[in-house]
């Protein structure tokens, strides 16, 4: 234990932003920069161990580093969620850095420093918002995240990556902008602070029908949550390269999103005042016709990319309407299912990935007997999607099971029907890619040269899918973790 | 206009006239009306006769352009000098009784403060007066040569 | 109460303000435009005069056996408008000049509408 | 009353200045209407403003307009109709003012406000604090000297920026468009400031 | 001697250096003295403030008391926008070098000269307490800033000075009309003196009118819509380092007088209660943040863009104020500070693209983030304060904004802010965009990052860009004392 750093929670999340600085620097040596870039992951791996033995022991301060305006405050401090998702983004970065390495150099592009700067920033800005103590932080740290990922976005410099790019970040401003920024301020009049507390800072402050609309300018401003009509960004991000949908729009990006949501539920709103308001149900509602109808259309996608960054929206929405059934239950399922979908998610990407580096396939319909070329990437891909559908034995069965229960507990019966249904639309667009690798021969007349991509793309995807079965077993710790919100009256 | 000599004799008995006119009004100003400034454009006045009469190349002569320049400036530092000096003489910026260490009474102490900034004012307002005339006049006689250089070309 | 004189003097006033201030905005000639600007702003000095003006008064210069005065004040202030409006008309009749040059017009329509910014750069980086 | 008399008649050239469309005579015009104003300035008791009118509006402003005409168009472009939306903007400003004169304090009342409050001081104390009969020079030079300062300094202004813009030396080419320049060594030229 | 007696040197010394400069020769001291003129006076002005602070200083000119003599009279409200016009200056000054030398090859003596009077114009009107003096002041600096605006290379930037000349002096005879109005009604100039005699004659015509007049005169000056015609091409076209000084400066001054007659002549319970300033006011300024914000999207040249988005942040300071509250004020003197600062840099930012580059299409630009990084990077740092990202000065005086629209219970003003962020998210945007995620198109030249000498002045106002982001102690503080010496009550400890 005493191995492990302790540093402070600033320097925890300062720690990618140095070491973006570093490799923005590294210049032309390409050797300097992965070692950077292995560097900065693995430091902040260890930096974030350290600080959960900390938690654990209840060590960890809260830290303040510098007062705006009065009741402005940049502050860090950590609480189960935020170390769950802390945990959750530190671990697949170290993962996905072989995967990122590999694909953009096998892939000829440019601009490598640029990228993996931003990489970094974009890690660092996530794990500010994991740490953040009021909501300004939060904000602030979410807009970096948007900033830093604009490029990452579009680094092919191609007039469809700028399109992409400025849907990307149009949107994700937009809503922050709009929505969630006078929703911010007007908290702040209304009660003076913006801290996160648990049980929520509303209750008693404010009118239940101002606090909906605060809610409403909250879950749709933020929009990295994927909430329809604010999904379009997603499937828009889908032009970056494949590391980048991997880890920020599987990890990094949407779990910010839904995050804050589940944050706000808690900490700012709290459980109990969020079931007194009716105008929760709008988000709920909202949320579980996302989750339907991004199933729905995900089935139609040949892209595969697009098929899983619909499938991602509709994932993002359990996450929400746990957080809208505002009950514990439903809130553990929802913090667990960040974890499940994050280790479930992450293979399929790294696979989708593979493919197009080995075999330059983008589309389900061409994936007719690949299985037999790449066995292991799409053994991997097999196991991520039952992850995401929820099947045994992978992690994912233990969050949807919460996530269900809750809504049960609620007496939200056509919540329980959504998820049967989404869960059923799930299997159906995501197996059939498994399926046709496996079951269909290839067609004829195409080389048979195709093979397994390097090994640097490779092994990530085999570990990630690993955890994800390794999570069904293990699913016990997350569960504990999420439930120490609430063993304390929260 | 240069060639007439009626002009001429006209010009060389008037033009002393107005400037001492001009004189008159710059250091009379307190007790008529009149004061730098118009004391200036009289002088300018009797300068831009002069040019007109005797052609702007010998105006120039008089008084170069240079020095118009100079003077202008130096008429507005007068003033503003003095106010600075008042100052330094323990007033307010330009409260003229702080003179009054120099002369008998407060208000000849007045007097000198008014017509010293005065005097600035008729200097500054004389120079500029010839020098935007200088330049309005001559840039017809530039352009002549332009365009005269450019129909050779 | 106010008189007709009163209105009269008033009124006239504004009228000359007015000519002068359409001639200002509707003209496109820019000589006339700055004379227009002259005319409006003699008209305001006319304004701040009368303000001065006591019936029955004399020029504010102390002499024996004179009582009344005129207010000084707005003699003062309209002889720094005075100047300050000539310092206005030579700076835009210099401009004029500089634009008849570089337009061959000074009528203000649609002067430098289609210059070409390109080329502009370009020349002026090659002049450098 | 004179002052009747010379009103009508400002109007009427004022009327007349923007009416004529040859610029010498608009600028003759206007050294009518400066003499005419400086008239009436003289009427209104303001001898110093009259002399300044008169040497400044017939004088130098006129030398320099006729300076300018000798470089450009002696006659204006013709302008179609009436402008409506200066008609317009005319129109509300006058009725703003028309409307602000209603309650003006009577022209030339001996009680106005402008009389009774700081103007009497001047009046009164410009001779024993400074011994100066004239008190526009005093109020000019000493009460209010900073203004007549700043006043100094837009001269200078002027005269400043008259200087900037006009020693650039002409140059023929300006004329033309300069879309595409003759020769390398006009291009060189063109250049200015 | 005690610092009452260095007060009008802040004005002073940059007006005297003026005819001193003039006289200079050569390129190095003209400019070697402005800047120690405008340094000197941006340190008097620092000196002052802590001391005008809840406590009104009067400096009598001539020791001729007011009314009857001029007063320069300063409290928190413009000791602070003299401090802002001064540092401004003496900020710009150290960029000015290379960027002028550049320009304005020639009679850097006459620039240097107007510069330093249209600094000291600018700063007479912001201290001055006198009405008349104000116009004298106001003249001093616009005529200074006609002459320098027709010192740019285009040969538009005489047409721009032209019509500016011809607006700015309309402009200043509208003001010139108001003030012989309250004159007439008053028979004084001197603005406390005039506050003090207006309420027995306020409920006049022509004291309406009068008020009227000068709001609509400073209203050009301000370029308020819709009288900001002139400003996007006067911004455009002037010498970079004109438009860097007058983009921090010019308007932010007409802003303060304007409050000054608002607030201190007029009471606030006159303006906005007999008088429907408010709403006017509110109308024009949310039509400003619009429709600057909505042209400023399509400009291709990227000083007008720049431009334009001032006329949208100008409609910013002035919402700020119609909101009638102390939180409202306050916010409106932030955005003056902090606009400032960001369109400084900003601008500067542009300068140093020109100085390379010459043409400010966005299109020629393409891919110069990549030649030029600093540059570019301080653009892209400077445009993020314009969006309002939180950690830079914008994000508080947004903040601020929209604290007092929320506290009026305006939530349409609340949208109407957020929807102007955005549209300065796409201006600004569309710059990055080019400047780095587009390649450099076939045969265009390379680009030579630009000099240090310009470079370290910008990234130094990029710094405050963010200081001021996150020590908010300074301009909040001085912010709402500026706005308490305005509406003259305390405003009760803001939030």
């Amino acid at each position: 234990m005493d191995l492990l750093p302790q540093f402070s929670l600033a320097t925890v999340v300062l720690l990618p932003f140095i070491g973006a600085l570093l490799i923005g620097l590294a210049g032309r040596s390409a050797t300097l920069r992965n070692a950077l870039c292995w560097a900065s992951a693995l430091a902040f791996l260890l930096a974030v161990l350290g600080l959960f033995t900390g938690f654990q022991s209840g060590q960890v301060a809260d830290q303040l580093v510098w007062e705006l305006m009065p009741g402005l405050r940049i502050a860090f401090s950590v609480e189960p969620l935020g170390m769950l998702f802390l945990l959750l983004s530190s671990g697949l970065w170290l993962l996905a850095t072989p995967y990122a390495i590999g694909y953009m150099q096998k892939g000829g592009y440019d601009h490598l420093n640029r990228f993996f700067a931003c990489y970094a920033i974009a890690l660092g800005s996530a794990a500010g918002i994991a740490l953040a103590d009021n909501l300004l932080t939060m904000f602030l740290f979410y807009e970096i995240l948007s900033v830093s990922t604009y490029p990452l976005v579009a680094h092919t410099g191609t007039a469809k990556a700028r399109g992409g790019a400025r849907t990307y970040l149009g949107l994700l401003l937009l809503t922050s902008i709009c929505f969630w920024l006078p929703a911010m301020i007007w908290v702040y009049a209304a009660t003076g602070t913006l801290d996160f507390a648990a049980g929520g800072i509303l209750e008693g402050q404010v009118s239940p029908l101002a606090a909906g609309a605060m809610l409403m300018l909250f879950m749709f401003g933020t929009g990295k949550a994927a909430l329809m009509p604010f999904h379009r960004w997603l499937p828009a991000a889908m032009v970056a390269p494949t590391p980048v949908s991997a880890l920020l729009h599987a990890v990094a990006v949407v779990k910010a999103g839904v995050f804050v949501v589940l944050k706000l539920a808690v900490y700012t709103f709290g459980l109990d005042f969020l079931a007194e308001m009716a105008l929760s149900d709008i988000v709920l509602y909202t949320a579980a016709f996302t989750m339907l109808t991004a199933s729905l259309i995900a089935m139609n996608q040949d892209n595969l990319k697009a098929r899983l960054a619909y499938s991602t929206v509709s994932q993002l929405s359990y996450i929400v309407v746990g957080a809208m059934l505002a009950n514990a239950i439903a809130a553990t399922g929802a913090g667990m299912h960040m974890l499940m979908h994050g280790y479930g998610k992450i293979p399929l990407f790294f696979c989708a990935g593979a493919i197009y580096l080995a075999s330059k396939k983008t589309l389900v319909s061409e994936l007719d007997g690949l299985g037999r070329r790449m066995p292991v990437t799409m053994t991997a891909f097999f196991l991520g999607a039952l992850c995401v559908i929820g099947i045994p034995p992978l992690g994912g069965l233990w969050s949807k099971w919460n996530l269900v229960s809750g809504a049960f507990d609620g007496g939200y019966g056509i919540i329980l029907i959504a998820f049967l249904i989404s869960t059923l639309l799930n299997i159906a667009y995501l197996l059939p890619p498994v399926l046709r690798a496996f079951l269909k021969p290839l067609p004829d007349g195409q080389p048979a040269t195709v093979k397994e991509a390097p090994l640097m793309c490779v092994i990530p995807l085999s570990l990630t899918a690993l955890g994800a079965v390794a999570l069904f077993f293990l699913a016990g710790w997350p569960h504990a973790l999420v439930s120490q919100i609430f063993a304390n009256g929260g | 206009m240069t060639d007439n000599g009626i002009l001429r004799i006209i010009a060389r008995f008037l033009i002393p006239f107005i400037m001492l006119f001009g004189l008159y009004i710059q250091f009379h100003g307190e007790y008529s009306p009149g004061g730098g400034f118009q004391a200036g454009i009289v002088v300018a006045a009797g300068w831009i006769l002069f040019a007109l009469i005797y052609g702007l190349k010998a105006g120039l002569e008089v008084i170069p352009e240079k020095a118009m320049y100079w003077l202008a400036a130096a008429g507005a530092l007068i003033y503003a000098l003095t106010g600075v000096a008042s100052v330094l003489l323990g007033g307010r910026y330009l409260d003229f009784y702080a003179f009054e260490a120099f002369f008998n009474t407060p208000q000849a102490a007045q007097q000198f403060g008014i017509i010293t900034v005065e005097f600035g004012v008729g200097l500054t307002v004389a120079t500029v007066v010839m020098l935007i005339y200088t330049f309005f006049v001559r840039r017809k006689s530039e352009w002549d040569e332009v365009m005269r250089g450019s129909d050779a070309e | 109460m106010m008189t007709f004189l009163s209105f009269f003097n008033y009124w006239v006033v504004i009228a000359l303000m007015m000519i002068g201030f359409y001639c200002v905005i509707a003209r496109g000639n820019m000589v006339k435009k700055i004379m227009g600007l002259n005319l409006f702003q003699t008209s305001v000095f006319i304004l701040f005069i009368s303000a001065g003006k006591v019936v029955g008064g004399s020029t504010p210069i102390l002499r024996d056996g004179v009582e009344v005065y005129s207010n000084p004040l707005p003699h003062v202030l309209i002889l720094t408008a005075i100047v300050v409006g000539v310092a206005i008309t030579a700076l835009g009749l210099a401009l004029a000049v500089r634009i008849q040059e570089a337009y061959g017009s000074i009528e203000d329509d649609h002067l430098g509408d289609e210059d070409d910014d390109a080329e502009l750069a370009r020349m002026n980086r090659e002049g450098r | 009353m004179i002052d009747i008399g010379l009103l009508l008649f400002l109007l009427v050239v004022a009327i007349a200045i923007v009416k004529v469309r040859d610029l010498f005579a608009a600028a003759m015009l206007f050294a009518i209407y400066s003499l005419l104003s400086a008239a009436l300035f003289a009427v209104l008791d303001a001898g110093d403003v009259a002399l300044t009118e008169a040497a400044v509006g017939a004088g130098f402003s006129t030398i320099l307009v006729l300076a300018v005409l000798a470089l450009a168009r002696r006659y204006e472009h013709p302008t179609g109709g009436h402008n409506l939306l200066a008609l317009f903007v005319v129109g509300v400003t006058g009725a703003a003012l028309i409307y602000a004169t209603l309650d003006l304090p009577e022209f030339g009342a001996a009680d106005n406000p402008a009389q009774i409050h700081v103007g009497p001081h001047y009046i009164e104390q410009s001779y024993p604090d400074m011994g100066v009969p004239n008190m526009v020079a005093a109020v000019l030079a000493s009460y209010r000297s900073i203004d007549t300062m700043g006043e100094v300094f837009v001269i200078f202004a002027a005269a400043l920026g008259v200087y900037a813009l006009l020693s650039v030396k002409p140059r023929r080419r300006q004329f033309v468009l300069p879309r595409r320049p003759r020769s390398g060594k006009a291009r060189d030229e063109d250049d200015e400031s | 001697m005690n610092l009452l007696e260095w007060l009008p040197f802040i004005v002073l010394i940059p007006l005297i250096s003026s005819g001193i400069v003039a006289c200079l020769p050569g390129r190095f001291w003209p400019w070697a003295f402005t800047l120690l003129a405008a340094l000197a006076s941006a340190v008097i002005a620092a000196l002052v403030l802590p001391e005008a602070m809840g406590s009104e200083l009067s400096y009598p000119f001539g020791n001729w008391q007011p009314p009857i003599g001029i007063e320069y009279r300063v409290d928190a409200a413009n000791a602070f926008v003299a401090l802002l016009v001064a540092g401004m200056a003496a900020l710009a000054l150290p960029w000015a070098k290379a960027s002028v030398d550049q320009e304005i090859p020639e009679r850097q003596g006459a620039f240097y000269a107007l510069f330093l009077m249209a600094l000291a114009g600018l700063l007479g009107i912001t201290l001055s307490g006198d009405a008349f003096n104000i116009f004298v002041f106001l003249e001093i600096s616009s005529l200074a800033t006609y002459a320098i605006i027709a010192h740019g290379r285009d040969r538009r930037a005489l047409l721009a000075a032209f019509r500016y000349l011809i607006m700015g002096t309309v402009g200043a005879t509208f003001l010139l009309i108001g003030i012989a109005f309250l004159y007439m009604m008053t028979g004084t100039l001197n603005l406390a003196d005039m506050a003090e005699r207006l309420p027995e004659v306020s409920d006049t015509r022509a004291v309406r009118a009068g008020l009227a007049f000068i709001i609509v005169g400073l209203g050009l000056k301000l370029a308020l819509l819709p009288l900001h015609l002139w400003l996007p091409n006067a911004y455009t076209y002037a010498p970079h380092f004109v438009t860097v000084f007058l983009a921090g400066t010019a308007t932010k001054v007409a802003l303060y007088v304007m409050l000054r007659f608002i607030f201190t002549v007029f009471s606030p319970d006159y303006s906005f209660v007999v008088l429907p300033l408010s709403s006017v006011l509110m109308v024009l300024a949310v039509a400003g943040m619009f429709a600057g914000s909505w042209v400023a999207m399509f400009q291709d040249n990227i000083k007008r863009m720049l431009a334009y988005s001032s006329v949208a942040q100008v409609g910013y300071m002035v919402l700020g104020v119609s909101l009638v509250s102390a939180i409202g004020l306050t916010a409106a003197f932030l955005h003056l500070f902090n606009h400032a600062l960001m369109k400084t840099a900003l601008f500067m930012a542009v300068g140093c693209l020109a100085y390379r580059a010459g043409s400010l299409k966005i299109q020629s630009l393409q891919g110069c983030g990549r030649e030029m990084p600093w540059t570019m990077t301080a653009f892209a740092l400077a445009g993020l304060s314009i969006i309002g990202v939180p950690t830079t000065a914008g994000f508080i005086s947004k903040w601020y904004l929209i604290l007092a629209a929320v506290e009026a219970q305006s939530w349409w003003l609340v949208g109407l802010i957020v929807i102007t962020s955005m549209m300065a998210v796409y201006y600004i945007w569309r710059v990055i965009e080019a400047a780095w995620m587009t390649e450099r198109p076939e045969g265009a030249t390379r680009l030579k990052e630009a000099p240090l000498s310009l470079l370290i002045p910008t990234w130094v106002l990029v710094a405050l860009n963010f200081y001021f982001g996150i020590d908010t102690r300074l301009t909040v503080g001085a912010s709402s004392a500026a706005a308490e010496a305005l509406l003259g009550v305390p405003t009760g400890g803001l939030p």
